[in-house]
This record gives structure tokens, C-alpha cells and sequence, in this order.
């Protein structure tokens, strides 16, 4: 397949789109507007014709890798399938062609959606008061973050930092930090569980929240969360929990039941939206009652049997996005929601831990996996032993695995586990394809170390020299540059 | 469970092979005080027929732009998006792919970005994008972190002709970071230089102009950025890409970081999102940029091919350290708007922009020629405009207009109480002449006063 | 010219490469005497905006059923299309390919092929199908062909209760043949074996039975399969894809050839096409069959892979002794059906029939206890009947039952004058309660007459 | 990618679809049926879960060369560009939600669509009465060969025969077969062109319908239609015009205007219907007002300005197809026809032309062209000197094309050239992909005949066992059979 890119395939004159002529008649743009802010020429973009578009995107596309044509089980990313039905009702026009501002009495069903939406992200987390605006989950990580800030800052207290194992997600201390807080690290145990005694000691009255992602990035459910929770609001702080995880106790457990003050859904993930090759996402957050004033406006209300949308609420931290949040995904969320019900959402849970257990079970005979004989609904797997005595790293097989016809699970990640290889299948996978992809990972672990430091060997490209892509930046295309 | 594979004899062979007797026992790490000891309060499960007839119910209470002729802007506006956009970017491949943190099966998605970095650049002038933000709006606050962090200072500029909600972003993420918001007013519907001027100071990280305004008005924006960056601040310019059809682009104008709602670039108006955050910069900012980034490089056999690159900028890596917390960007997107690039090219981009401001012109030039509306402002405008009712009735009136078909315009009493009886029209290539001339008539009909002002002869011959 | 390349630098060195000066010259082969000395006399060009308005307009100017229920049959229905078919089928790698002369770069249409032969295979229980024809009229016309060169006999027997559409397709191909079509009254709506055996004798080709008819009505399939069968004739069963979710299939009934309309098995109404032509039979008969079929085999290295095969029968290698002229299938539409078996599954397909049935029952049920309506023929149905508008204003009804909201059945006068008073009123799975007691409703108040009957009370308690 | 078959991948318990419970309550359909009709188990469908459904046929999707992803210079087949917009456009509710029964004020759209677009037909043609009901270019043949019949029948005259040149389509022999007709081959001239001597020997007043595809199957104008049409008509026959090649004549030379009293079109060709792996198509017939009375019902006619089906035409030869015709392919060509306007039309065949004798200028340099140096929208190469010198075969250059990235053309037909090339580039492709074409083309002629007899290498599957596929017939899976 060609990696052509569209500015080579550009020639002067050709064009796809033609715009009708102007029904209104009356003076040219150039003479309507002054001449000192027009340009003499358009931008020099490439002159394509139609079919040369659609044949470019279409071979491209199948450059990549997907959920609709690969197992892809890239842990902590939860890459379900997505469902086609959610795709076509959310293209329906009469919830994709809506203007942000139109009058309220022409969006009721909308408003509808969104208001029963925050009733099930309230139900599902246990934490009752709902925001759906952030665009993703690390925003939402910032918006909750902002949120506690403005409830100390009312209680007229002084927080200025923010806890984190060192397992978590690397948006935790970016988003600490955005929010204007100190980031500090708390340390983790091996099995991903937050190290009491250290936390302990660096628990204080100046800890604004602690953040924790349980289960946890090893796939464990920290027992101690309880506990944990106890003891930060103790000293009058907040926890914040990372949702990311969430795929693995819908139904099952409930942050709010757990000690969580506020924390974020990565609908994308959980709730089945498209991961689109690397966004959109949203991050609704969802926070105690406590809570509630300070969430970004506007908020949809009922009353009267209206729907509204409310901005004006006195203590809200203000708004993080404008219009109203990333829609499209959360109408997808709503979807996924109303088409499992209560029983399909914790069988989901259930089967995402059975088929992490499965494979897991499988896998452990020749890869170990420091957490145990248990997970949740992902585990990581390290190749240390394998690195020390074949010198195969967790790369190698990631890239071998690619060969085989299956996406690589997370490397190197969390950062706690050498050669760590975080592997999470999701519920929509079926026992032979766990068996197949167990069988191969074996087979690579058999495989020659020559054969796997070159791998991947049948993928349109072979590795790329990344050291170089970043010592000499080449980020966009020029004519010299060919 | 419509997406799911076990069968009971699975799901035996499973547990046995974990060792379990039953799914329960999976969750033995859950503490059994924190086990949910109920169903969910959700409604029951629904098959795709019924849920299809659910949404179908729902999105029939709203009424979209495809019943009713939409003026409505203020930063979503109901441009046509061509069929190849739609047709390319449903492909599974595409949307159901994720970051490309694997190259060797991610190169579609890679090049991709490095073609839309590229095109953007085209697009502005600019030296560098990366592959995309959330939306318009935190594009502007992302670009302003930017400028502080570049700058070390804390004091922002912004007029007040920028899009209300891009400043009320601005205010909240300032909340925490202890930095100063400087409103200046543009009571013309554009900011003055003087105004500008007296505002800046040395302890100016940038002036943010957004160009055309959220009036619709052309600003000065190279003005602006003279007076910027002689007092050592960064020119960040949040534009309107269709507006590049025509107008000089931001490098031109010597914008040091240029911002823009990517929504008009092919993409539905999705009731406000998810949309497009477009930014580009100097080369030199460019370790300051927040988002992705592809890179071109070669791979082991010499083949030219993309990667994702500067990685050391990102939270993963950086943690704390990052430039950002952004780890996803709207690669879906991102991808719309290339396809809708290199559909319409420089030729298409420009009539599109060459539509905009003529219809736009004749729709201002009809509504004001009405004895009830006033323009607002004395300004050329892009592609919408600000009308005053001077019976002041603009909620009713709206309310109105959108019985009779037409969604016709924003009011701006939320944000301009002074304003209260103004109202923001936008016009896009897709309305007709039959859509505007009913527009006017829908809006004079509405609630109509029984004073009539004399009528205020414009040159409406030169419309013919 | 949005789909062509060529630039005039490009035409020019190409006119070079060819040895001519213009385009023009390139047409001298075409004497000029036939040449068209003006342009077209057709509307000209537009834009993809402009068209999309047009067509939109248009559309608008149609009642869709997504505005009305609809209640209409007779061949063709508004059952629900799960989304994964129009997912699939939209992919251009299935829907701008062709047929697949060559197989090494086709192998996803030629399994697709094979997969919807075998998935026609269990539908119908018959030894073989091939990958599909036109429609389920012209299906009707090739089985009967099949039958008569199979038998080299000339006349056909069909029951009055079979499409009448499709006994007008075999009228008009027998005009030419000089092929006897003998139609059987079905006067209760379902033929009687008394008549069919009256009708069929030695010279008999086959007897064409629809099952369910028409009318909704279950035939004796195994009956009449009797009767032509002791004649030496063939029996070809039109049947309906969706019920053999629940009625015996056409080979238990020991139908020869099976032919259906495919369209219900996952393609919208479209205004009755592009459709699905179905076509299965007994394994003696293949080599006789029309259209395509894809077969397995193995490659050079072995690998099991499919072709198109059997092509001895076809015209492009036998001209005129061809099974058939029919070249093209319906690929497209073979593959929206697979993707939809496959989506459904014996249950998904049982419970869709079930719903079909139980549906038509109650509004059966609910239309005839009303004091205006009858029901025309006293035999079970499947998921459509005739009712009887005592009052006889079937058209004017159906008109203002349009206007409230209802497409609410088919008017038989065209077809049976003597059931002029008459209409066909179908009920799919997508129907709600709703809409049928709507239906009701609307029926009822239409043109009401001023003299009711009396309340004929059926045990409406049963449908609580 | 795999192969293997859905039916493979089923397991007893697995669904895709879930009905929702009956809503009218009623008795179950068991017992709403006879118990004799019923089926005691559904049919034995494959038990798939919908993610399994979406991977199975996006992967098989990838496994097909396609015009959005390759050239395809299938010729006579007119593999252009197929618009996205008349794709969405065609998928309106208003246009596809519809009934053909509905009551024909709720169709007035539709109808003044099919009204218009039988007088752009009728224009393009110069046979104004039309026919849009036919389902396929064959089906248009047959139908219009009864329509012949018809009129002879009117006339009173028995006129048994059908004549076409030995080049024609194998579909004009089939058809005139299925008309009732018995069917006598012409011959033909190297040009493709009739051999006038040949067709005067075998005309007479038996004679219904000389059929003629003009451009010709070698895609050479035959200039000798109009004496070919007086020599017909003098006997009374009609001429029938076998429209596959139209794409080559639009506003330039009507078929009406040449001496053809009937023709098809294949909208699916000409105006750019996506083949759909092998239909839809459709056969749009054209006629002379002297045939109009025969056409088959129903028509669209307007009346004091409403659109109307007419289905009571006495002479007319009844229907050939349920419903109205294949409708959706009408649409398309509409949209299609719009977008050009008449100038467009016209380039479409003047830009078609001048790709074909382009690549031809290319080709013959390296492959003989026997019908000389000029073409219409297509040519036929000979590989008979390659097949001589080398043993390499037209089917071996086909297969090696593959290898390319290219679609082959079609090979061996018309029969009337020894290892025959059939070269359609048609109007929606670039200078660039025909130098590239060419340029592959030249490359494979100076390659070795091993490698050719061996090709293709690259693709999906080797080349098939045709012979094996033929006399052991395996048509449908079975468990068995795996």
C-alpha cells in the first residue's frame, strides 16, 4: 500500500469540492471587506481530485489496526467493541445536527438524555452530583482537581498538595500540577496497592486530595481503599478516584460506597465510544453532595417537567470547555447504558474479570505475572525473566506480536513492573481468540531472539528509527523535504 | 449482552481453568462491605430495535438544523460537510483504532496526523501543529499556559470580543494559578489599538485576538501584535480556519500562536462537541506544545514512515513535569478535517469563505434594512454580525422565529447584559436567498410593535 | 468535472503522447453526421451542496417510513435493519468492487458468496442455491424456466394467492414462449388441493405456490407438493425468508426449487429495489440453475479459497444455450442478507417471526372488532391479512389514513376488481402496540359512515 | 487474514440480535399457527455475537481489490469513480424509507425524480420513450427484445431471428433466447466493426432485431451504423443498441440519432452505479414514440401537475419485475446525470477517450493493439506475440498485475482477439496512475514466464484450482466438509 502522502498527489488545477455560484448577487467578498485583511491567495493546500481523496483515506485506514479487525487487548485502554448501533443513532439528525444555542423549548429530547445520563453516572459511581463536560478523562482529572480547590478555598483552607502512588496514570501529577497544586508521590507495594506507611507519612492537613485508580493499574482492587479513605478524610482531604478502571466493577462496587469523593469516567472506554485513533474521549465527573455546587456549569435541571440547561449556580468553578461537553460520545455512553440495564452492565464487569482470570490463567505458565493468580479485568505480566535469559524485552514481543495478528498489550507500563506487559481483553472477546492469543504468546516466548528483535516482520512497516524522528523533527511535509 | 461470547460452557471451561468455582469468587479482593448488595437503578436492558426507537423518540423532541434554517454561530456553525468526509472517516479502521502507540500497524492513523499537522501549517502559515486539542476553547487556554510558561509571567489580555466562553475557561483554570485576566472592551465590535495599548505591560505573557470576533467583526491583528510583542508578549490569535479562504493567514499577521474551534473543517454541530481544538506555533514554542505530535522518520528497511514524536513533552513520560495534561487528542477529528481539506483545497476553501461573507452581507444588509433591527456594530464582518431589536424583545422574537422554521439567531443577554437586546446571526454557505429572505420576514413578523420606526433606505438595488 | 484529474497540462502532453491536437480529433471515428451539434438538453451542473439541497427537497416531498407507520406488504416490508448491515455493506471495498473475475484478489465477496449459498441452504433446507438473482418476482420467472427445460413441459399452474406481480413477470415472459399459465381461484385465500389437482395434468411443468400467500395466508405447501409431484411437475415454493424462523422449511415440504424475495432480510424498502432474488433447489437441478455460484477449491499452495463456478451454464461461455442472460446478482444485497442471518441466528430469526405473527394477530384482531372492518379470509396468518371495508371507500380511507400518519395498507382493486372493497395490511416486528391501536383509530374515523353495525365482540381480554 | 468461514466460528448459545418481548401480549405464534406448519427448531443459522459478525466481514471486505482502494481497468465494466455524495444521497429516509405500494400523493418526490429522469434518458439517447423497470442491463436486452416482439405481434409479422456479430456480449445470444427468438451470429470485421457481406447474406423479413454494441466491444466506433441500420430497416427489422459502452458517447453522438430504435443502459457503467461485488445494476430501456405503446407498466406521467404511476397501457408487453425497477441504482444515476449537467456529460466521454487512447499511445508500444492507434473509452491489446515469444499468457500478465496493485483487465474477451486485454482506464483516474499502469505493464512483458505462470505472489490467495472447483463441486459448507 502507498504511504504517498496527499501533498504529493496535489497538482495545480485539480480540485474536489466546487461551491455553488452565490444566489444573493451583490459585491464580491473583496470588496466587502478591506483590503489589508485579505490574503492574495489561499492557502497553498494540495489540489486533489475527489476519487484521489477517497482512495487515499480508504488505503490508509488499512494501515492501522482496530478493534472492528484485530483482538487489541491494550491494557488500561479497554479497546471493546463498538457498537454499530450506537454509531448510527448518534448520527440521527435530530441529535447531530443540534446548535449549542439553540432555544431550549427545540432541544427537550436532548436535555432529556443528558439529564437521565447524570442519574445513571450518579447511580453507577454512588456519587449523586454529575458534570458531563469535560472533554476527556485527564480534563476531568483537572476539572474534579478544581473542584476541590474551590471547596477549600470556601472553607477558607490552604491545600497545596496533591497525593499519588507512583502507579498511577502519568495525567494524575500533569493534571495536579495544571490545577495549580504540589504533586507528590506516594509509594505502591507490588501488588499496585498504595503503601500505607508511606502515605501515612506524608498525609497532613496541607493534602488537598488523594488520588488513587482502583482497581488498580495492576488490575488489583485495593482492599484497603476503605481504609485509605478513612484516613485522608481524617485530615480533612478529599479522594479522588481515577475511573479508568471502572470496566471491572459496574454493578459490582461503587466508588461512592467506597470512600470516593469525586472521580471521572472515561466513557470511551468503559461505555463503548470509538476511540477514533486517539480521541475524542469525555470525562464526566461525578462528585459527593458536598460537592455539588462547585461542578462546572451549565448543568441540566429539571422543573416543571422542562428541561434546562442552568448556569447560573453562585459557587461553580466556571465552565472548562465550552458549549457542552463532548456529546457525541456521551449520547454513545447513554446508549450503551440503556442497551445493557442493570443486569447487563454488572455481567459486562463479570465477564471482563473472567476473561482477564482466563487468560491470565493461561499466560502465567511462561510469562509470570508479579500480582498474583488473580485479577481483575486486566493484569500485567512481566518479562524480566525472559529479558534477563534470552534477552528478549517486553518491545520484542510486543512487536512479534503484531505478526500474529493481534495489537500488543500496554508495555512498560505501569512503571513498577519491569518489562511490564499490561494485558486487559475485555468482555467482547470470545474464549478462542484468549486461547489463540495465549497459544501465540507462547510461541513467541519459544522463538528465536533474532527473530524477535527484528519483528515485526509482516506489517506494512518494519520498526520505525524513533530516535532519530525525535533528534531531527520532521513534523510536517514541505516540498524540500521529499 | 449483545456484545459478549461465553456460553454457559465457556464459561465453566474458564472458571476451571482459573481454578474457581464461580465468576463470584473472582471478586473475592472486594471487600464485601463495598459489594453493591442491589441491582443497579437503571432502567432494563434494551435490544437495538427498541433502543433505536428510544433515541429516534428523543432526537424527534429536538429540533435539528435539518428541519429548521439554522443561523445560529457564536462558534458552531452548520457548515455542509462533503459526503467523502462522512463516507472516510466511518471506517472501522479509523474509529475504532486507538493512539498509535504501536507504529508498525498505526501507520494509516500516523499519517494521517502528519498530514493534518502539515495541512494546518498550510492553513496558517505557521511553522508547526501538533495533531490536535479538545475543542476551540481550551485550545485558547492551552495556547495561554503556553505563553505564561514561555514568558514566566502571569498577566493575560483578552478582548471582549472574544467568544465569551473562551474567556470564562480562561477564568477557571486562572482560579488555581494565581494568574490575572485583563478584559478589555470593544464597545465598536472590534478592540482598539489604544485599548490594547493601555492594557499591556511588562508583566504581559500575551494578548489573546480572537479574528474574525465572536461579533463576527475583523480585528487588528497585527496591530495587536505590535503592541504585544513590543512589550515582550506572545500574540495568540484564535481564528476561524474558513475565514483563511480570504483573509491574510496568522503568520502573516505575525501571531506567535495561532488557535481555532476545528468544527466548520467537516464536522457536524454535535449539540457543541466533541469537536476540534486547532493549534499551531512558532517552531521555536514548539517543545511547549501541548497534544500529539507525528514525526516523519524512516523505519529498518529506509521506508519513510511516522511515528509519534517529542514525546518527552507528555504526561506519560514527564508525569508532573508534561507540558500538558492532554493525553488524548481528537484524532477522529483531526482526520475529518484533512479529508475536508483536501476535498475543498484552495479553490473550494475560498469560495466557501467568498459565500460566507456575501451571504452574510446581504443578510445584514435585508435584516437592517427592516425598520425594527439596527446593526450593532459598524464593522466588516466574516461571516455573522450582531443586530440590535429595537423593540428589545429578542427571547420572545427567537422563540418565535423558531416556530416559524427558523433557528435564527444567539442572544448575547448571558453574556453582554448591556447587550440584552442584541442578537448574533450567522450566515453559512448553506443558506439560500429563500432561507435569508425568510428569515427577515420571520423576525419582522415576531411580536411585532405597533410603532414603526421610519424605514432606513440602505442601497438594496445593489443586491438585485 | 469533480471527478476527473486531468489538468489542462495534463491534457496537453497527453494529446501529445497520442499523436493529436485536441480531444476533438479523437473522435473522428464518429461520422458526423451522428454527431450532436448542441448540448444536451438537460439541467446543468451541480455542486454537491446544491445537489444535496436538491435531492433533499425532493425527498421531503415524499411521506418516508420513518414519518408514518407503515403498515404495507405485498412483497415488500418495513422491517428493522440492524445496524451492523448497513455498517458492513457500506465498506467500498464490498460495494465498488465487481464481480470476481479474478479471484485471488476477490477471495472477500467469493466467500461472502459461498457463505450466503449456505447460509440460503439451511434457511430452506434445499441441497444447493445460487448467489442470488434480481428480485423475487424474476426469481418466480427463472424457477419456472428451470422447470420447464427440466421437464420440457409448457404449462405452469399457479394459485391466484401467489404475488400477482410476479404472475404478470411470468405472463409476459410466456407471451414470448408460447407457455400456458393456468391460474387457480383462491377464493377463501388460500388455494384448495381439489383445485390445484383439478388443474394439473401431464403437460404440467410445475405448480408455484407462495406460502405464506399473498393475502398473510398459509398454504398447504405439502399438499399441492403432492399433487405435482404425482404429475411429474415440479413445485417451486415462493416463500418468505422471515418465517422459516418458525414455519417449516421448503424442503421439508419437498419443494423442488425454493425462490423468495430476499428484500427482509436486512435492505430497506427503497421504493421496491434494488432487491434480493432468492433461488435454492434440489441438487439434480444445479447445473440448470441461473446466476452465479462461487465454489471451494485450493490454491497452488493449498489453501482452501473460493471461485466462481459451474460457469458452463452461463451465457458469457454459452451464449444462447445459457441456463439464463442474467449476468449480474445482486452481490450487494446477497451480502446485507448474510450479514443479517448471521446478526440474527435461529433465535434472533424465531423471535422476529414470532413478534411478526403476534403483532398481525392483534391488529387482526383489534381492526375486525371494529364495527366497519371484516376480515376477509378466515386462515392463519403470517404477518399480513385482508381486511373488508364494509362501508367499500378503501381508497379515500387510505388516503386520510396517509394524512394522520399511517401508511395503512395496500388496495387489492388493482388486482382483484372483485375485491375492490378490500386492503392488505401488513405488520412487522417494528410495528408497537402503539401504532397499531393508532392504526385502529385512524381507520375507523376515516370517511366515517353515519349507519355503524353492531360491535361484533371477539375476546379482546385475551390481548390484555 | 483468516478465512475461515462464519459457520466455522459459531457455538451453540452465542446471538447477536435480541427482539424485544412481545408488546401486545396475545397468544404465542405456536399457537396462533396450525401445529403442522410449524418447524419444530429454527433454522440451524451460525450462532455469532456481534463483535464477531463486525470482524468476520470488515476482514473479508480487505481481502477484495475495490475502484476506492485500486485502479481497476476492467474493461467494458467501467469501473469509475462512485460518488460518496450519491451514496448518502441515496440513503435519505425520504428516499429509502420508502413503499412502493404508498399512496402516490406521498410520493410525489420520487415520482417527478423518475420523470425527469426518463426525459434525460430519453435526451441522452435520442429514443425518448423510456422504460425504467428493467433490472439489469441483460434484463433491459430481454426486455426490450419482447417489446420487438410485441410490435411485430401488432403488426401482424412473424419474425423469428435475432442477429448480432460474434462480438457482441454473451448476454444479446441469452436474451434473444429467453425473448422466444432464435439467434444467428455475425460475423465481424478485426475492427470489431460488422462485416457488412456477412450480415446482407443473413438479413431477410424473418429477421426481428439486429443488436449492435456501438462503440464495439473493441472500442472502436462503428461508422458503418447508419448504412448498417437502412440495410435493417429496409427489411423491416429494428436495430437494438447494446448500451455497455455509453460512456463513451455522452452528448456526443445519440444512439436515437444513429439509427438504433431501442438500447439499454447499464446505469451501473455509464452513470456511475457502484457495481456492488456484482450487482445491483440496472437496464433502463430506451425506445422509439413508435415502440412507446409496448413498453412495460408501470410509467411515470404527469398530469395537471401530479405525478402518476400508470399501470393500464394496452399494448404494453406487461412487467419483467416486481415494484418499480431497482430504484436506488435510478437514484444514483440521476444524481449522477445533475452533477454534470449537459458540458459535463460531455467531458466525462471526451476525458474517458482521452484516457483510453492515452494509454493506449503508452501500451502499444509493447503489447500490439490490433485495432490500430486510436479508441474510444477502451481498447483490446493482444497478447498473442507474448504468448509466442514467451509462453506468457494474457491471464498470466492479468495475474502479475495483481501482484502491482493493479485490478487486471478483462482477459479473453471478445473472443473475436487471441489472448485479448480489454483495457477500460474510464474518466476517473489520473496521467499519473496510467504512466504508473503502463509503466507495470511494460515491466511484466520483460519479466520471466516462471515468474509469470507462477503470479500472483502478493495476494491474498495463489491462483485457485478452477478445474477442481468445477468437477468436484463444493457449494455450500457443510460440517463435513471442513
Amino acid at each position: 500500500k502507498s504511504t504517498t502522502l496527499i501533498f504529493e498527489l496535489s497538482k495545480k488545477g485539480r480540485r474536489g469540492a466546487h461551491l455553488p455560484a452565490c444566489d444573493v448577487g451583490g459585491p464580491s467578498a473583496a470588496e466587502l471587506l478591506p483590503a489589508e485583511a485579505l490574503a492574495a491567495e489561499p492557502p497553498p493546500l494540495p489540489e486533489v481530485a475527489e476519487p484521489e481523496v477517497v482512495r487515499h483515506f480508504t488505503n490508509l485506514s488499512t494501515l492501522n489496526m482496530s478493534v472492528d479487525t484485530h483482538f487489541y487487548p491494550l491494557g488500561s485502554c479497554t479497546m471493546k467493541y463498538n457498537s454499530k448501533r450506537n454509531e448510527r443513532i448518534a448520527g440521527l439528525p435530530g441529535l447531530a445536527d443540534l446548535h449549542p444555542y439553540q432555544p431550549e423549548s427545540t432541544l427537550q429530547g436532548i436535555l432529556q438524555l443528558f439529564h437521565e445520563l447524570q442519574q445513571y453516572f450518579g447511580e453507577i459511581s454512588g456519587l449523586p452530583a454529575v458534570s458531563l463536560q469535560p472533554a476527556a478523562g485527564a480534563h476531568g482529572e483537572l476539572t474534579a482537581l478544581m473542584v476541590a480547590a474551590a471547596h477549600f478555598r470556601k472553607l477558607g483552607q490552604k491545600r497545596t498538595k496533591i497525593l499519588a502512588p507512583d502507579s498511577a496514570h502519568g495525567t494524575n501529577p500533569a493534571s495536579a500540577k495544571m490545577a495549580g497544586f504540589e504533586f507528590v508521590t506516594v509509594k505502591s507495594l507490588p501488588t499496585g496497592n498504595v503503601d500505607m506507611d508511606d502515605l501515612r507519612s506524608k498525609l497532613d492537613d496541607t493534602v488537598a486530595v488523594f488520588m488513587i485508580t482502583n482497581p488498580n493499574t495492576l488490575g488489583m482492587f485495593d482492599k484497603t481503599v476503605g481504609e485509605i479513605a478513612n484516613l485522608v478524610h481524617s485530615f480533612g482531604g478529599l479522594i479522588y478516584l481515577d475511573g479508568a478502571n471502572m470496566n471491572a466493577i459496574l454493578g459490582i462496587a461503587r466508588p461512592g460506597d467506597f470512600g470516593a469523593d469525586m472521580m471521572h469516567y472515561n466513557p470511551h472506554k468503559t461505555f463503548s465510544g470509538p476511540h477514533g485513533g486517539g480521541g475524542p474521549g469525555a470525562g464526566p465527573i461525578c462528585v459527593t453532595e458536598t460537592l455539588r455546587p462547585y461542578l462546572p456549569c451549565p448543568v441540566v435541571e429539571k422543573t416543571d417537567g422542562q428541561y434546562r440547561l442552568v448556569y447560573d449556580k453562585p459557587d461553580s468553578i466556571g465552565r472548562v470547555r465550552s458549549f457542552f461537553g463532548n456529546v457525541g460520545v456521551l449520547i454513545r455512553a447513554y446508549c450503551y447504558i440503556r442497551t445493557h440495564g442493570p443486569d447487563g452492565l454488572k455481567r459486562v464487569s463479570e465477564t471482563a474479570v473472567l476473561n482477564a482470570n482466563y487468560l491470565l490463567s493461561k499466560v502465567k505458565h511462561f510469562l509470570p505475572v508479579p500480582q498474583g493468580a488473580r485479577c481483575m479485568h486486566e493484569f500485567v505480566a512481566s518479562g524480566l525473566t525472559l529479558k534477563k535469559s534470552k534477552g528478549i524485552s517486553a518491545m520484542d514481543v510486543a512487536k512479534r506480536l503484531l505478526d500474529y495478528g493481534f495489537h500488543a498489550p500496554t508495555v512498560y507500563f505501569p512503571l513498577t513492573v519491569p518489562e511490564a506487559m499490561m494485558i486487559e481483553p475485555t468482555e467482547t472477546e470470545s474464549k478462542e481468540t484468549l486461547d489463540s492469543f495465549a497459544e501465540v504468546l507462547f510461541r513467541i516466548t519459544e522463538e528465536s531472539g533474532e527473530l524477535l528483535h527484528e519483528a515485526p516482520h509482516t506489517t506494512p512497516i518494519s520498526r520505525p528509527d524513533e530516535v532519530r524522528a525525535a533528534r531531527q523533527p520532521v513534523i510536517k511535509w514541505t516540498p524540500a523535504a521529499t | 449482552m449483545p456484545y459478549t461470547y461465553n456460553t454457559p460452557d465457556d464459561e465453566r471451561s474458564m472458571l476451571q481453568s482459573i481454578g474457581v468455582d464461580s465468576v463470584a469468587e473472582l471478586f473475592q479482593f472486594v471487600p464485601e462491605e463495598f459489594r453493591l448488595q442491589r441491582p443497579l437503578d437503571i432502567p432494563s436492558a434494551l435490544g437495538e430495535l427498541e433502543l433505536t426507537q428510544h433515541l429516534s423518540a428523543l432526537a424527534n423532541r429536538n429540533a435539528s438544523a435539518q428541519q429548521k434554517a439554522c443561523f445560529l454561530g457564536g462558534g458552531s456553525y452548520d457548515h455542509f460537510v462533503p459526503a467523502v468526509v462522512d463516507a472516510l472517516a466511518s471506517r472501522g479502521e479509523f474509529y475504532t483504532s486507538y493512539t498509535p502507540y504501536q507504529p508498525e500497524v498505526s501507520q494509516g492513523n500516523l499519517q494521517v496526523m502528519f498530514e493534518y499537522q502539515t495541512l494546518i501549517c498550510q492553513l496558517t502559515g505557521m511553522d508547526v501543529s501538533n495533531a490536535s486539542l479538545y475543542d476551540g476553547g481550551s485550545a485558547v487556554a492551552e495556547a495561554v499556559l503556553l505563553a505564561m510558561s514561555v514568558t514566566g509571567r502571569n498577566r493575560v489580555v483578552v478582548p471582549a470580543s472574544m467568544h465569551p466562553e473562551y474567556r470564562q475557561i480562561l477564568e477557571t483554570y486562572f482560579a488555581c494559578l494565581g494568574a490575572e485576566l485583563v478584559t478589555v472592551a470593544a464597545p465598536s465590535g472590534s478592540v482598539s489599538l489604544a485599548d490594547i495599548a493601555a492594557a499591556v505591560n511588562a508583566e504581559t505573557a500575551c494578548v489573546v485576538v480572537q479574528h474574525p470576533n465572536f461579533f463576527g467583526c475583523l480585528e487588528d491583528v497585527q496591530g495587536i501584535a505590535k503592541i504585544a510583542h513590543a512589550a515582550g508578549a506572545l500574540l495568540i490569535q484564535s481564528f476561524d480556519p474558513l475565514s483563511l479562504g480570504l483573509l491574510k493567514r496568522p503568520a502573516d499577521m505575525d501571531a506567535d500562536v495561532a488557535v481555532a474551534e476545528g468544527q466548520c473543517l467537516g464536522t457536524p454541530m454535535l449539540f457543541g462537541g466533541p469537536y476540534l481544538g486547532i493549534m499551531a506555533c512558532k517552531e521555536q514554542f514548539v517543545r511547549r506544545m501541548p497534544g500529539r505530535i507525528a514525526g516523519q522518520t524512516v523505519d529498518r528497511r529506509g521506508r519513510r514512515c511516522w511515528v509519534l514524536t517529542m514525546q518527552t513533552r507528555e504526561q506519560h513520560i514527564r508525569r508532573e513535569k508534561a507540558t500538558s495534561n492532554i493525553c488524548t487528542n481528537q484524532g477522529l477529528f483531526a482526520l475529518r478535517a484533512a479529508i475536508y481539506l483536501s476535498e475543498m483545497g484552495p479553490q473550494g476553501l475560498r469560495e466557501v469563505a467568498d459565500l460566507c461573507v456575501r451571504k452574510t452581507a446581504y443578510a445584514k444588509q435585508q435584516l437592517t434594512s427592516q425598520p425594527r433591527f439596527v446593526s450593532a456594530f459598524d464593522r466588516p464582518t466574516f461571516k455573522e454580525f450582531v443586530v440590535r431589536d429595537t423593540q428589545g424583545r429578542v427571547a420572545e422574537m427567537l422563540e418565535q422565529a423558531a416556530d416559524a422554521g427558523y433557528l435564527a439567531g444567539v442572544p448575547l443577554a448571558r453574556w453582554y447584559p448591556e447587550m440584552a437586546d442584541c442578537f448574533l446571526v450567522a450566515v453559512t454557505e448553506k443558506r439560500t436567498r429563500q432561507e435569508i429572505d425568510g428569515l427577515v420576514s420571520a423576525l419582522s413578523a415576531a411580536s411585532k410593535s405597533s410603532a414603526p420606526r421610519p424605514h432606513t433606505s440602505l442601497a438594496q438595488a445593489a443586491w438585485a
